[in-house]
C-alpha cells in the first residue's frame, strides 16, 4: 500500500475514523446505559473533541509490553484509551462500577490504569497528572530510553498550581513530555476567560520555555499531524512541549449538567465543526475510504458497543468484603468487628 | 432599584419548611444581607450556582463583587480569601468537593490557622463545602475532611447534622473571628427527612456547644453530621428491643470540642461509644477518648468503642461503599455489645 | 573509572561511630549503591548536600541523574516521585524541612497513597526530611508533620529515635514497595550523645515494630523520636528517687501502629503514658488511648494520660518554644501522678 | 524646590540614599549581634539587591492609617520596611526574638506585619504571599479604592504552585497588584536555571496576560521609576503588573551558607555594581548632594541602627507563659498541665 496524507495509508486514515466512531458510540451506548440504570455515578461526554484524543493517540507508540509511549487521558479522551488497547467492555465495567472492571469497583470512569500498555488514569484532583507524567518521562530520560509521554488536560486545569509546578518540573529538566490543553472553552460553567487572561494557551509556552503550538481540536489529521511532529521533536531529545486543542464542549460538564449558561446559538455553530462528519467528508472526498466502508465502520463500532455493553451489563458487582484489600501492598485492612459473628471487638 | 430576593430563599420567612441545603442558602443570603463586608467565592458559585445550586441565584442580587467565579485554584482563592479578610472583608469561600481542599492544606494550615498567633491578626473566613459518603462519588467526591484540620491549632471545625443547626451554626461562623472550615455532608442536603420549619428570626447557634439529641442514661454515642441519624435509628431499635437508654451527643462543632458535654454525659451512663463516617485510624474518636480517660476515667465502665469507617480510600461501587461505611447495624452490633458489657 | 566513596561515609566501615544524621547518609548512599533504581530528589541535594548536608558528595559520586536538584516545588517533585516509582524507580524525595511538605498535601494524600487502592499500582517512594522544635526556627521550621498524614489509609509513617534506627529503618522504608514519610529530629542529628558504633553489615529494622527502650513493671510510656530520650531520663529519676519501674516503648514506626506491642505492655505495668513533641489536640495519643481501650481496658488501673506540646504553632524565641515543647519535668510528673494513681 | 529628576527633588534623592545606607547599616548591625550571641536564629543580607526595596516602596503611596498601598516584603527586602513606617528597633527585636518585639517573639527576622502602615511580613512557605497580597488587592477594586499592592518574590518562589495559583486568580481578577521578582539569580545554592528555563522572568507575563518587565535592580532610580509608572497604571485599573529586578546575591544564602558554589570571580564582578556606590556616584556627580550631606547620612544612619540595637538588646525575652496566648481569638488555650502547682490532670 502506498502513503496517501501524512505518511498514512487507507488502512491507518480508516482506523483513525474507526476510532473516532468507536468513542462517540461508546458515549451514546453509555447514555443509554445511564437512562436504563446502568452507570453509577456522573457521565461524561467529549462530543466535539473526539479527534484531539484519538488523533494525539495515533501518533504516538502504542505497544503492549511495557516499552511504549505514555500517555494519560482525561474524561474527554476516552477515544485515546481504546487506541492504547483498553478494552471496550473494560470501559462499561468502569462506568458501572463492576467487580470486574479494572479498577475492582474501586475508581470511577476513566480512571483506570494498564502500564504494561501505556496508559494511565487520572485522578479527580485537577493538574496532578502533570507531575505524575513529568515523573514517568523523567525516568525514560535518565534511563536513556527513547520512550515519551503525552499528558490531557483542560483549559480550566491550567490555573492549578499542579499544572504549574509539575509542567515546570518537566521543563527545567528536559522531560520528554507532552502537554495536550484541551481547550474547549469551558470548566463546567466557567468560561476560559474566568481560568485565564489569555486568549490561546500558547503565549505560556515561552513562560516556560517551551515549544508550544495550536491545532484545530476537531480536525483529526491535523491533531495527528501536530503530536507527531512533537513526539519527533521530543523523543529526540528536545525537551518538553506544548500543544493546544481548539474547540467546544458540546454538551454540559456531564449529563446533569443542562449546560443552560451557554448560548445556544454557539453550540449549534459548533454543530457544524464535528469531528466526525468533517473526517467522514474528507475520507469520501479524497477517495480514502468508500461509502460502504464508512458504513460498515460505523456499523461494527455501534454493534461492538453493544455487544460489550451487554456483557458487562451480566457481571457482577464486587463483594462488600472486597473493600478492604489493597490498601497496602503488605499490611492488612481489618473488617470492621461489628460485621463479624463474634461479639467481641478484642477479637476482631 | 434592588433585585428581589429570589422566591426559593424566602421559605423560611413564609413559614414552610427547608431542607438543610436551604437552610444553608439561606444563611449565606441574610448574613450578606446583614453585613456587606461578607461576600462570596469559588468555582462556579456565580451564573451555576454552585455545583450543588447552594448560590443559585446569589450573581444576579449581589451583583459580580460579591460572588465571584474563580479559576480553578483552591489554594490561589483560599489565600486571597484570607488576603481579603485582612482587609476587613468577611470572604466565605466554597470548595466544590471538600475533597478539593487539599490543595489549600498549605494556606489554611500554615498561613490562615497561624495568623492570629503571628499577630497578623484574625482571619475571619469561612471555608465550606459538601463532604461524606455514600454517594457513589468514589475516592475524590467523598470525603470528609476534618481530621486534615482537626491537628491544626487556630482553626475552628463545625459539622452540621440538621437544617436549624446548619443555618445557625453557619450564621455563627461567619460572624466569628476565627477561620472555620465549615462541612456539609451531602447525603443531608436534600434529606427528605430533615425538612423542618425555621424559626423565622436571626437566630444563631453557638460554635463550641455540642446538642444533646436525646437523653439516656445507659451509654453514651458520641457522633455528628450523617452519623447521628444513623445513631438515632439504632437508640431507637435498642429502646424498643431492648429497653436500653442511649444518649447521643451531637458535637456539631468539632474543633474547639465540647468536652465538658462529652463529659458530663459519660459520667452519667458510665459508657461511651464514638461514631464516625470518617476513617478509622487517626478519627476523631482517638481524641475523644483521651479526654474521657483524661477527664472521666473512673467513671468508665466499659471500653471507649468506636464504629468507623474503614481505614482505605472511599471505593466507588455501590457494595464497596456500603461496606466501607458505617452503618446503622454497626452501631447496634456495638451499643448492644456496650451495654452489655 | 569509578569515583571513591567518600570519606566521610565510611565511618561504619572503618568501625568509628556515626551520628543519626551520617547513619541517614550511610544508608542512602548503601541503598543507591545496592539498588539502582533508588535515586534522590529535593531542593539543594546536590552540589550544596542539601540543607543538613545529608547527601553532601553524593552528586559527585553519582552523577545528576541520580541526584537531581529540583525547583522549589514541592508538590511537583513529589508528584514526579509517584510518576518514577510507576515506572520501576525508587525515588527518595528530600523535603528541605518537613513543615514544607504541605504543598505536597495533595499529591501525597490523594494520588500516592490512593495508588494501590485504585489499582495503578504500589508506590515504592520515601519522602524524608527534618522535623521538630528545639532549634528556634519558628513556625515554619519546627513542626512535626506525622498527624498530617497518620489519618491517610495506605501511606506509612516512620520516626526513629537513634542512629541504628534510622539507618535500618531508612533501608527498610526505601525496600518497602509503600510509600513512607520518614521523619528525622533534626535536634538529635548531630547529637553527641546518640553517636553509636553501628554493624558493618546490611541490616534493616522492620517497619511496624516498635522497640522495648528499656524494661518496667509500674508504668508505660509510649513515644517516639526526640522525646523518647527525655522520657528515658525522666525514667532513671523515677527509677532512682522513687523506686518506680518505668517500662518505655518507642514505636519506631507510626504508621502501621504496633498496637500489639503497647498493648502487651500495658497488660503488665496496667498504667499508660503518651508522650510526643508534637501539639496535643489530634495527636497520636488519641489513636493509642482508643487502641487501648478498646484492647486492654480492664488491664488499664489508671487513666491514659498524655505529655505533649502545647496547642499553638511552634512560637520562635527561646522561653516560648521551652514552654510550649513537652521537657523532662512534664514526663516526670505525669509520670509520677500516674504512678501513684 | 524644583524637581531634578522623575519628580523627585533634592531631598527626594537624598531620601533614597538614607534609605539605601539605612538597609545597610542595619544588616552590618545584625551581623555584629549575631557574633555577639544575640541574634535567634538564621540571619539573611540582602547585600546588592537593597535598591530592589528602597526604589519599589518609595514610588508607593505610603501613609500610616490603613488607607496607603501595601506591601508584602520579603527577607531581601528589609529596606522597605523601614520606607513603610516599620522601627528599626522592631526590626533588631524581631531578630532577637524579643517578648517586645511585634510578634511578641513567635515569629522571626522580618515576619512582622502593620496593615495601619501597609507592610504584610511574609510566611516561609514561598508563593503564599501572593495569594494573600491577591486577595487584598481584590478587596480594593471590588471596594473602589484606589489602592494597590506589591509582592515581593525571589526569582526560585516562582516554581510553586502558589505563586502561579495567586497571580492567575489575581491577573483575571484585575487585583491592582504589581509582584516584583527578585531575580538575584539564586535560589539558596540552586541557579535560576534550575528553577526556570526562562532566561528572563518577563517572559512568564504574557502567559498570565499582563505587562512585564526588567529593570536593573541595582539602580535604584531605574527601580523607581519602573515601579512608579507600573503604580500609575495599575491603579487606574490597567491590571496586574510583574517587574523583575535583575542583580546578584553577594552573600550566600543565610549567613551560614559559605556560598562555595558560586564563583569568587562572578561576586568580584557584581562587586562592582554595589547600588549604594552606584548611586553615591550618581549623586555627587548630579550635584544631587555633596559630600558632606552624604557622610552626614551615612554616620546619621549607622549611628541610628546603634542606637536601636543597644536599646533592643536590654529589653526582656517574652515569659514562656505567653506561649499560649492568641492562638484564637475567644478560645483559650490550656497551660500544659504539668506546669501547674495542682498534681492533678482533671483540674487543669
Ligand atoms: C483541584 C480540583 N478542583 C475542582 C475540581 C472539580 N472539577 C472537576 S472538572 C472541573 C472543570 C474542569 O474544566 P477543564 O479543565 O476545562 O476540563 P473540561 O471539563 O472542560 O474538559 C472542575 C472544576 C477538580 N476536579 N479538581
Ligand atoms: C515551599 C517552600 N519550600 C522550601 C523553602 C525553603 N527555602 C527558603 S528560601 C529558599 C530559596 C529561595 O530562593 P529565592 O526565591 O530565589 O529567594 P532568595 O533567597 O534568592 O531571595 C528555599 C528553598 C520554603 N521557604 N518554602
Ligand atoms: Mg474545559
Ligand atoms: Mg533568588
Amino acid at each position: 500500500m502506498s502513503e496517501l496524507t501524512l505518511g498514512l495509508e487507507r488502512a491507518g486514515l480508516q482506523d483513525l475514523y474507526r476510532s473516532l466512531c468507536l468513542t462517540r458510540a461508546a458515549e451514546e451506548r453509555l447514555e443509554l446505559l445511564q437512562k436504563q440504570g446502568h452507570v453509577t455515578g456522573g457521565l461524561y461526554r467529549s462530543l466535539g473533541q473526539e479527534a484531539g484524543a484519538v488523533g494525539a493517540a495515533y501518533a504516538l507508540r502504542r505497544r503492549t509490553d511495557g516499552t511504549g509511549d505514555m500517555l494519560c487521558h482525561t474524561i474527554r479522551a476516552a477515544g485515546a484509551l481504546f487506541l492504547f488497547g483498553g478494552e471496550l467492555i473494560d470501559y462499561f465495567r468502569q462506568y458501572m462500577a463492576k467487580g470486574t472492571s479494572p479498577t475492582r469497583g474501586r475508581e470511577a470512569n476513566v480512571h483506570w490504569f494498564d502500564f504494561q500498555k501505556g496508559f494511565v488514569g487520572p485522578v479527580s484532583p485537577l493538574g496532578t497528572m502533570i507531575e505524575i507524567m513529568a515523573g514517568m518521562t523523567l525516568s525514560f530520560r535518565v534511563r536513556g530510553e527513547d520512550r515519551i509521554g503525552i499528558v490531557f488536560y483542560g483549559d480550566g486545569a491550567s490555573s492549578t498550581g499542579a499544572w504549574h509546578e509539575g509542567l515546570n518540573f518537566a521543563a527545567v529538566q528536559r522531560c520528554p513530555m507532552i502537554l495536550i490543553v484541551e481547550n474547549n472553552q469551558w470548566a463546567f460553567s466557567t468560561p476560559t476567560s474566568k481560568n485565564t487572561r489569555v486568549s490561546s494557551f500558547t503565549e505560556k509556552g515561552p513562560g516556560y520555555g517551551i515549544d508550544a503550538e495550536a491545532v484545530d481540536g476537531t480536525d483529526v489529521l491535523a491533531v495527528f499531524d501536530a503530536v507527531r511532529r512533537a513526539a519527533l521533536q521530543v523523543r529526540s531529545g528536545g525537551g518538553t512541549h506544548m500543544i493546544e486543542l481548539n474547540y467546544f464542549r458540546r454538551k454540559g460538564h456531564a449529563q446533569h449538567d443542562p449546560q443552560d449558561y451557554v448560548d445556544p446559538a454557539v453550540i449549534r455553530a459548533w454543530e457544524k465543526k464535528d469531528p466526525l462528519d468533517l473526517y467522514r467528508s474528507k475520507l469520501l472526498h479524497n477517495e480514502w475510504a468508500s461509502e460502504d466502508e464508512l458504513v460498515a465502520i460505523e456499523e461494527e463500532t455501534f454493534e461492538e458497543c453493544r455487544v460489550a455493553a451487554e456483557a458487562a451489563i451480566a457481571e457482577p458487582y464486587p463483594e462488600g468484603t472486597e473493600a478492604v484489600t489493597g490498601v497496602y501492598t503488605d499490611v492488612p485492612t481489618p473488617h470492621p468487628w461489628t460485621r463479624s459473628s463474634s461479639p467481641d471487638p478484642t477479637l476482631a | 432599584m434592588d433585585p428581589e430576593t429570589p422566591e426559593h430563599l424566602l421559605k423560611t420567612k413564609r413559614g414552610e419548611p427547608v431542607t438543610m441545603l436551604e437552610a444553608i442558602s439561606e444563611a449565606l443570603f441574610e448574613e450578606m444581607i446583614r453585613d456587606e463586608s461578607v461576600f462570596l467565592m469559588g468555582e462556579d458559585i456565580g451564573v451555576y450556582g454552585g455545583a450543588f445550586k447552594v448560590t443559585r441565584d446569589f450573581l444576579s442580587f449581589f451583583g459580580e463583587n460579591r460572588v465571584i467565579d474563580t479559576p480553578i485554584a483552591e489554594g490561589g482563592f483560599t489565600g486571597a480569601a484570607a488576603g481579603a479578610a485582612h482587609m476587613g472583608l468577611r470572604p466565605v469561600v466554597e470548595i466544590q468537593f471538600m475533597d478539593f481542599i487539599s490543595p489549600a492544606y498549605d494556606v489554611i494550615t500554615n498561613y490562615i490557622a497561624t495568623s492570629n498567633y503571628r499577630g497578623a491578626g484574625p482571619q475571619p473566613l469561612v471555608i465550606r463545602g459538601p463532604v461524606g459518603g455514600g454517594n457513589r462519588g468514589g475516592p475524590f467526591h467523598s470525603q470528609n475532611v476534618e481530621m486534615a484540620f482537626f491537628h491544626t491549632p487556630g482553626l475552628k471545625i463545625v459539622y452540621p447534622s440538621t437544617a436549624r443547626d446548619a443555618k445557625g451554626l453557619l450564621k455563627a461562623s461567619i460572624r466569628d473571628d476565627n477561620p472555620v472550615i465549615f462541612e456539609e455532608h451531602k447525603g443531608l442536603y436534600r434529606a427528605p427527612s430533615l425538612r423542618e420549619v425555621l424559626p423565622d428570626e436571626d437566630y444563631v447557634v453557638p460554635i463550641g456547644e455540642a446538642r444533646i439529641v436525646r437523653e439516656g442514661t445507659d451509654i453514651t454515642i458520641v457522633t455528628y453530621g450523617a452519623m447521628v441519624h444513623k445513631s438515632v435509628e439504632a437508640a431507637q431499635t435498642m429502646e424498643n428491643e431492648d429497653g436500653v437508654s442511649v444518649e447521643i451527643v451531637d458535637l456539631r462543632t468539632l474543633l474547639p470540642l465540647d468536652e465538658d458535654a462529652i463529659v458530663e454525659s459519660v459520667k452519667k451512663t458510665n459508657k461511651l461509644l464514638v461514631v464516625h463516617e470518617d476513617t478509622r485510624t487517626g478519627g476523631i474518636a482517638g481524641e475523644i477518648a483521651i479526654r474521657v480517660s483524661e477527664k472521666a476515667f473512673e467513671w468508665l465502665d466499659g471500653p471507649i468503642l468506636r464504629v468507623t469507617a474503614i481505614d482505605a480510600p472511599v471505593p466507588y461501587s455501590g457494595p464497596l461503599e456500603d461496606y466501607f461505611l458505617p452503618q446503622t447495624e454497626d452501631v447496634l452490633k456495638a451499643a448492644r455489645y456496650l451495654a452489655a458489657y
